[in-house]
């Protein structure tokens, strides 16, 4: 299990393989990439800044793999978020999940995005041709995470 | 003695209130994130405004996410925030 | 949208790449690798051959991201899918699916795994201590396939 | 002149039939996937057993998944074959 907040870009190809290498057992891997948008409200983005709660942060998003784990048969998960100035088309977080079974990686990598997005202190902060704005929480997010919960 | 916290905002709250954090001496009768919040919105002007009873604000103890209840105490660190928006 | 059924193994960070590269648009992208175990009903496999039919392999994939594409807002899809003889540790499959939104993404390459499992003309055949067997199939792969019914 | 067909099997089922396809005249009467099946398994042995009503054997006709009264005529590609396992 690891969790990452940096600066740095990822790649994914090298961190599945590092993923899987760990772990001779795993038989299906789960990965979900977030993007850069171009276009977020209508309005076009120029770049955005990704600021965070250092120690929270981490904490938080460590939680959430704990409780995917409680859940589904989990057998390596990571989570890189990035922070920091970021372009249109750049990358901003990674989920990659190992399981036996591709249901598990599948439930548990959908799991821990959408608690990223609802639970971890990240905020965002765009450019636009109209000036800079702070991303308001959407309540589609928050409904995808609510989800969860019912099966509790 | 006065017991002591330490006040931690961030993102829009961060830009609003004009610092990132604070130490305040936590008020005697103060032991809960309700009476925190309270504390700062006697201030007034943004304070008020920001940290209303119905604002969308969100607040975390110890780095844990927290709730009107959760009790606060000597030392505790305690964060105000906007609801978030990561990935 | 692309279909490819080959021998030669694949690489997720490339493919991811070039798939973005084509639809700058995409804002989230959910992927799947299936793996080799080096275990399956008890016995451990040395190896497995995969047989496939060829000309309905790659028609009926292309039918099944069509359904895909009809259920959820894909942007682009891809679907590698290997055949020949395969060691445990080797990747079989990938499916890869770019949309603009998480909860699509996810869906569709699920959606698609899934579909893959119970519709795709492949036959996997092991060589274990005991000798080489056919592979069959999986109630549980079936009554996957059979919860994306429940919704149409 | 006879409609003839192509018929392809797969995996278990060609070790078995110890062979990987052929072609058939398709007999006047048969219009039918279910005719072609039972065509089959009126050969005997080893297509009787793979091939009765109640076995978990799957076709295509012209490489699309098929059922019973699927309709078959001249030219036409039918395949038989175990559950898939692929993925």
């Amino acid at each position: 299990m690891a969790v990452r907040v940096q600066a740095e870009d990822f790649d994914v190809g090298r961190e599945t393989a590092l993923l899987r290498h760990g772990n001779p057992r795993i038989g299906a891997i789960a990965s979900f990439i977030g993007v850069v948008r171009d276009l977020n409200d209508g309005d076009s983005v120029a770049e955005m800044t990704l600021e965070h709660y250092p120690g929270m942060t981490e904490k938080s998003i460590e939680d959430i793999i704990t409780q995917a784990r409680g859940r589904w048969q989990v057998m390596d998960a990571l989570v890189i978020h990035r922070i920091g100035t970021l372009k249109p088309l750049d990358q901003i977080v990674l989920v990659v999940v190992g399981s036996a079974h591709r249901g598990d990686a599948f439930a548990a990598c959908e799991f821990i995005m959408d608690y990223l997005k609802t639970r971890a202190p990240f905020w965002k902060k765009e450019q636009t041709g109209s000036g800079a704005r702070w991303v308001d929480a959407r309540a589609a997010d928050d409904a995808a995470a609510d989800r969860w919960r019912t099966k509790a | 003695m006065a017991n002591t916290i330490t006040l931690l905002y961030f993102a829009r709250l961060r830009e609003t209130f004009g610092k990132a954090s604070e130490m305040i001496a936590l008020p005697a009768d103060v032991a809960t994130l309700e009476g925190v919040r309270a504390t700062l919105a006697a201030r007034g002007g943004a304070w008020a405004h920001e940290l209303a009873a119905g604002r969308a604000f969100r607040a975390a103890v110890n780095q844990d996410i927290a709730g009107a209840d959760t009790h606060v105490k000597d030392g505790d660190e305690v964060a105000f925030f906007p609801p978030v928006t990561g990935g």
